[in-house]
């Protein structure tokens, strides 16, 4: 009661203290399902897909579970697939990066046109496409990260810069599939098939899955992958414990265009030829982002994993091919996807209302 | 004298039409407890942004070791070994305690996997975590991989504490470290500062507490109006007199120190 | 006098309008005319071709070419240019109603499908009656030209149409089904990939352009039936008859843009002049610029031109 | 030193305090100015569009300050000013509305077929088709608001559903401006012109600046208003502090379907006909999030004002009528834009920066 | 005895892994101060926010006037006159101090303006915020209409106390109010507190200060472990003894209140 009272005296001992620890005994399946629901957040839109996958199955029968369907799917997800995972990483960051469709198609046409026009071998205009996307990427992490302006306002920008260019530069001529493949192959590389199980994969789909791999890696495991999260989350705090925000958003922005570059080459590899009027240009924006989205990664930055954002590009894939088998029309398909977007989101919160 | 660790000349800051920091000077001595104390929005948090690179000053000079330096970013500081807990704590919310403990200084794993693959140890940060944690008493900590933002408001400040106090190397400044503490946490806290003043680190403590602040500190820097009002000896001053001083209900007589 | 003129094309994306401009830009050079280029952001795209000519008429433009996205929308707008005394000329896409616009120089794109779709079934004689067709259309939106030549398609391969002014509701067995493309390579491989997983028996392709067409190839080459199915398509760009030549595609029905675009310059330069209007084809309603059917096996009844006399022709 | 001091008893007794007042002496033009861009953040983009229209009006000459030309960018940005006025109040919750052009389209076919296909009066049309833009903001405020989903993949998905049967159900027909003026002339009503000191505005004009008007009253100056900044700002915190967050979300939502079912209108007033292939269905969005961004309001909610996102909007349309009349090439002008999209955030950080 | 104000039985609420309360139950007399302490991360913040609608529990039930009430969100409770300062303080950073003072109970214009128009009257709103933030001392703000965000973390504590006191009717809940306030600033909110069950509303005050809570408490709940472990009357009772049970160094002989 007085304020004489030395009542601290009583936590200057110190007691034999225990940590109060969780109980580890045994577990209910369910309890250990939540557990690991909790650890790895990429399940959730897993389970969507393989729901999707069940329910198409179930429909179509055989048809859909062909591997000429299953192998289908990755080939036509493969570009938005790398490009979700660019789109992921500034999405981690709490950016957005509207540019990753054009950037890709401008990269292609720089690799074509750098061979065509000026007669580089292609083993050359390859790497001399990818670092251009760099470049680009390196240009919209400046204005983010020095001049601090809103990732959607530069990347818009760079939208309409780079896809403007990109008609200029090609003057909108297509080169022929025929063309490349008897001057300069290598372009075509990406495209080389190999059969694995009576499946036919690519080695643009391996990029796909390996491109997604590393970064998962990166993103958990090393300190860089730490600072992404960290950054997106509040990059006040993240500044204030000691990140380089700079070096970081650079180094993402720059990655990004790097992997952009690399969509570009896988496009050359699924098309066969190089084109600056491919919708990916246009429409690769927002189909990265909804596969990131749908993959459970926040748009407010700092949660989320890559993994997840490729499986939400594969049940895009899945649902479009799925209804397209279907037989429903070119507009009931649109429609349809638009509530299968919702309802995907829908059951996605649902499990993770369920589990919480 | 000894030239002081970190001193501060003449700081301005201003914010709009507010005025946080007006020609506010500031010494800290090698191996000492300085205490800051002061009202309210007096400035106390602004001043040692100011010192620790998180706020660009608008005026004034700081020095380092007697030399002038000029900190672009908090990164600045702690490369000097300055590690800071602000009030705002500088936590992120959805990663782990032990990513939390090492933002910006993570360790790697031995060989080829940590040279090569960079992977980080997560083993070794997560039971060095654990065991500063519990140094703390926060006990109460039932997963170390626990998001921050799920901690409770006192054990999110003990994660703050625990971070500063595990890495400082030159000078460790501690903005209102045990607000949210417990009695039993707040108490440890103060262990913990005056086993880091027993390395030989000089620290910066900040706090309302004042038989906290008279118990630990060697000297307390009174903070009035967005300025240094005067520099007081604990043994020498009594807890009123200090609360008289910060609140301006009394005037420090003479000058005690140059202030 | 300085005399200027517009050109509003569609979208500037796709080369068919590029050439068209670019034929158009050379001839107002040769006349001496000031042209300024204006396009939509996407096909099918409106608004900004109203933008297009509202600024046009601000810059007090003499003459106007433009390919309408939207044939009955652009009309009002039209109206109020011609009301300025600005001389309003139709490329490639007539107005609804045609006589909305001073004149129309185009392509009978119906009859563009057409010519297509009579060769497809010459050719494939009587196997054509249990043919399976894959449609390749342009856009969800169903723009009229991608309407016109679909129809035409089916008209001429005997099918019946349902509604003219739509695709998709027609009920012979023998069309497998329609997918969309936006007319390039990308949507043209993804929309064969969806028609052959529904269906990988499709033996006949129609393609509403030759990027279109280039894309189903690569599809169809994937699982290696590049060589036992037919596709056709229209427009006639040099690309397109090179991959006639290459065998990519069995028969494309050519337009001729840069005759549509020199024909309009020539008429604005001649109403600068003194008033004088262009005047239709005999007997139709419009200056038709043609359409030909280019093919390495021409077929009875059907009348075409080889591919060398189509590369000499073609555009790009 | 003792702990038994009494140290507190010294606040207990109250002394005279004073307010530390801000000095309120001779202040200088600059600090002025200073003072009006803090208590009014829309001056910013007002200020941008000002040099814009300087810059035009010095390359242009009289052409571009004529009457006809600055009504004509009135005209020109009607539909993207009513759009951007909608999305700023869905942006400052911290959504985004994807659906918001497809929605106008939607609604102008809805008015359109419903007086010339069931024959209803024109009268009774237009109120349906606003009915009917209300019940999709309902639906996407819904699903934000009950199922927590994100604002992004909602409107996505709705973005889709909406064009689709757009489509669908106008069976892609265009109605002729020359039959609705015979026969429903009240659904083209928005497009009466009227003469105002040799400049011709339209009574959609007049709408879109009633609109903003009203959003920028509404919002200031109401309880509603600040709510939804609260919610936009920290929804935990609003919700805390009393603020009904469904009720807030779902009004938002709702007005903003109202208002696009308003651009519908408009769009039938300015282009005559009723199109359901009118590129604001697939554009729109982009254009008015645009607008809202260039206008100063953050996509992280909460922050800024509407009549920044109208002023985003003039921007735009300035530029492109500006690049238009100065003969740009197509492709240049969409470069240009780009270029100008970013320098005008650009400017807009810089003397935010320079003024803080 | 009569019947609590606020009552709880057998509260239950789960993390994941972590218990927060385990079977926690709760009274609140009317007209009484009771203070809640208790270690970093025992669970005082979950179970206020449980009896104020911010967090729905588990299990077990709440009781208001005798009558059990089953809260879904914090307006539930807010119109129930449960008015609570939380320890994250619910504050839109962006808005002014008058604007969050009145979040929620904003009052409009007299007449036409207000009630057709519905136009906030903002004059009278920041005029009452002045006041009301001047009695607690708080004179360092120097521009009402300064955004939440750019106050000192005392600042804006002081704001946030100041709401509940000034609008709560029927309980006000005050989660650590005082912990990052300066020595005058939590003096004036103890007069407040009085001052507020002067006017027959009961107050429930979670703090670490011990000195302030054996001023100023009429009962004292221990929380420890997720549950109430005891409460005791702080006339009876040391703070040695408060402290000896919160931290599980002693055990409260018998039951002192059936807790
Ligand atoms: N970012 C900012 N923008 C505007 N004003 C600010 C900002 N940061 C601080 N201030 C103002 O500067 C003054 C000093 O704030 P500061 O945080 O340094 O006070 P403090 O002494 O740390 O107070 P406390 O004890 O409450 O933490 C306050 O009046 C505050 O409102
Ligand atoms: N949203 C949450 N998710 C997971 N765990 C939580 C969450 N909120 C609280 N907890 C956990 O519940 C326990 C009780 O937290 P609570 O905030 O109630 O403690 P407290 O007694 O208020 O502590 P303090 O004195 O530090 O404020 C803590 O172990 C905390 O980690
Ligand atoms: O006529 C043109 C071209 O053929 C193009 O390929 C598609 O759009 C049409 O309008
Ligand atoms: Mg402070
Ligand atoms: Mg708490």
């Amino acid at each position: 009661m007085a304020s004489s009272d030395r009542y601290e005296d009583v936590v200057r001992t110190r007691n034999a203290e225990k940590f109060a620890e969780f109980d580890r005994g045994k577990k209910s399946v369910w309890s250990r399902f939540h557990d690991a629901l909790h650890s790895t957040p990429a399940l959730v839109p897993l389970i969507v897909l393989l729901a999707a996958c069940i329910i198409f199955g179930l429909v179509l029968g055989s048809k859909f579970f062909s591997p000429f369907a299953l192998t289908l799917i990755l080939q036509q997800v493969q570009i938005v697939g790398v490009l979700a995972a660019a789109q992921a990483l500034i999405i981690l960051t709490a950016g957005i990066d509207l540019s990753v469709g054009a950037i890709a198609v401008l990269c292609s046409v720089i690799m074509g046109q750098v061979s065509f026009r000026y007669g580089v071998p292609a083993g050359l205009a390859v790497p001399i496409g990818l670092a251009c996307g760099t470049a680009i990427g390196a240009a919209n992490g400046w204005l983010v990260s020095r001049l601090r302006l809103p990732p959607f306002i530069v990347t818009l920008g760079m939208w309409q810069i780079v896809l403007a260019v990109n008609y200029l530069y090609s003057a909108n001529e297509t080169i022929r599939a025929q063309d490349i493949e008897t001057s300069a192959p290598f372009l075509q590389f990406l495209g080389t098939k190999f059969t694995l199980g009576g499946a036919v994969f690519t080695l643009g789909v391996v990029l796909m899955l390996l491109v997604v791999l590393v970064l998962a890696y990166v993103l958990r495991s090393t300190a860089w992958g730490r600072h992404v999260y960290a950054v997106g989350d509040d990059p006040e705090a993240a500044q204030l414990a000691g990140v380089d925000r700079h070096k970081t958003l650079m180094s993402v922005y720059m990655v990004v265009g790097f992997i952009c570059g690399l969509a570009g080459w896988v496009m050359i590899g699924r098309f066969g030829s190089v084109s600056p009027s491919a919708t990916t240009g246009v429409i690769g924006n927002i189909q990265a982002i909804t596969a990131v989205v749908i993959g459970g990664i926040s748009l407010f930055g700092g949660r989320g994993s890559i993994v997840g954002a490729f499986f939400g590009a594969l049940i895009v894939g899945v649902f479009e091919l799925g209804l397209r088998m279907a037989g429903a029309d070119p507009q009931w398909t649109y429609l349809l996807i638009g509530v299968l977007i919702i309802a995907a989101v829908t059951v996605d919160q649902w499990i993770r209302k369920v589990t919480a | 004298m000894t030239t002081p660790v970190l001193e501060a000349r003449g700081l301005v800051k201003r914010y709009g039409k507010v005025t946080a920091l007006d020609h506010c000077d500031f010494d800290l001595r090698p191996g000492e407890i300085l205490a800051v104390i002061g009202d309210n929005g007096a400035g106390k948090s602004t001043l040692i942004k100011a010192l620790s690179g998180a706020v660009i000053p608008d005026g004034g000079e700081i020095l380092l070791d007697g030399k002038p330096v000029a900190f672009t970013s908090p990164n600045d500081a702690r490369a000097q070994g300055i590690e800071t807990v602000y009030q705002t704590l500088a936590m992120s919310p959805a990663l782990s305690i032990a990513d939390n403990m090492f933002m910006g200084r993570e360790l790697r794993m031995p060989g080829v996997m940590g040279k090569v693959f960079r992977k980080l140890d997560r083993k070794r940060m997560e039971e060095f975590s654990r065991e500063k944690l519990a140094e703390l008493g926060l006990m109460t900590i039932q997963n170390i991989n626990q998001t921050v933002e799920t901690l409770s408001g006192g054990q999110r400040q003990g994660v703050a504490v625990a971070r500063a106090a595990a890495f400082g190397s030159r000078v460790v400044i501690l903005d209102e470290p045990t607000a949210a503490l417990g009695v039993k946490e707040s108490r440890r806290v103060l262990e913990l500062i005056q086993s880091v003043r027993s390395r030989g680190i000089p620290i910066i403590l900040i706090s309302h507490n004042m038989p906290h602040v008279f118990e630990v500190a060697d000297r307390i820097h009174i903070h009035r109006l967005g300025k240094r009002l005067c520099v007081i000896d604990p043994k020498a001053h009594s807890m009123s007199d200090a609360v008289a001083y910060m609140t301006g209900a009394a005037v420090p007589e003479g000058h005690l120190e140059p202030a | 006098q300085d005399v200027s003129a517009c050109i509003i094309t569609k979208t500037d994306t796709n080369p068919f309008f590029v050439k068209m401009r670019e034929g158009a830009e050379a001839k107002a050079k040769e006349l001496g005319i000031t042209l300024n280029s204006y396009a939509g952001k996407v096909d099918g795209d409106n608004e900004t071709q109203v933008a297009a000519i509202e600024t046009c008429i601000a810059n007090g433009a003499k003459g106007i070419l433009i390919t309408a996205s939207s044939t009955s929308a652009i009309v009002p707008v039209v109206q109020q240019a011609r009301d300025a005394g600005i001389l309003v000329i139709a490329l490639d896409t007539p107005l609804d109603p045609i006589d909305a616009a001073d004149m129309t120089f185009a392509t009978d794109n119906f009859l563009a499908g057409e010519l297509i779709g009579k060769w497809t079934l010459a050719k494939l004689g009587d196997a054509a009656a249990d043919a399976k067709i894959a449609m390749l259309d342009l856009d969800v939106s169903q723009p009229t030209v991608g309407v016109l030549r679909d129809q035409g398609f089916l008209q001429g391969f005997g099918i019946d149409l349902g509604d003219p002014n739509r695709w998709g509701d027609e009920t012979d067995p023998r069309v497998v089904g329609h997918d969309v493309t936006q007319g390039n390579e990308e949507g043209g491989r993804k929309a064969m990939e969806n028609l052959l997983a529904s269906d990988p028996m499709i033996n006949v392709v129609y393609t509403i352009n030759e990027p279109a067409a280039a894309g189903a190839y690569e599809a169809l080459k994937a699982i290696g039936r590049e060589n036992d199915v037919l596709i056709v398509s229209v427009d006639g760009g040099c690309p397109g008859v090179q991959n006639v030549a290459d065998g990519v595609i069995g028969a494309t029905s050519q337009q001729y843009p840069l005759l549509m675009a020199s024909k309009g310059i020539e008429a604005i330069a001649a109403f600068a002049k003194d008033g004088t209007k262009p005047e239709a084809t005999e007997g139709k309603n419009f200056f038709d610029t043609g359409v030909t059917l280019v093919t390495d096996e021409p077929v009875d009844g059907v009348e075409s031109i080889s591919v060398e006399e189509g590369q000499k022709l073609c555009w790009g």
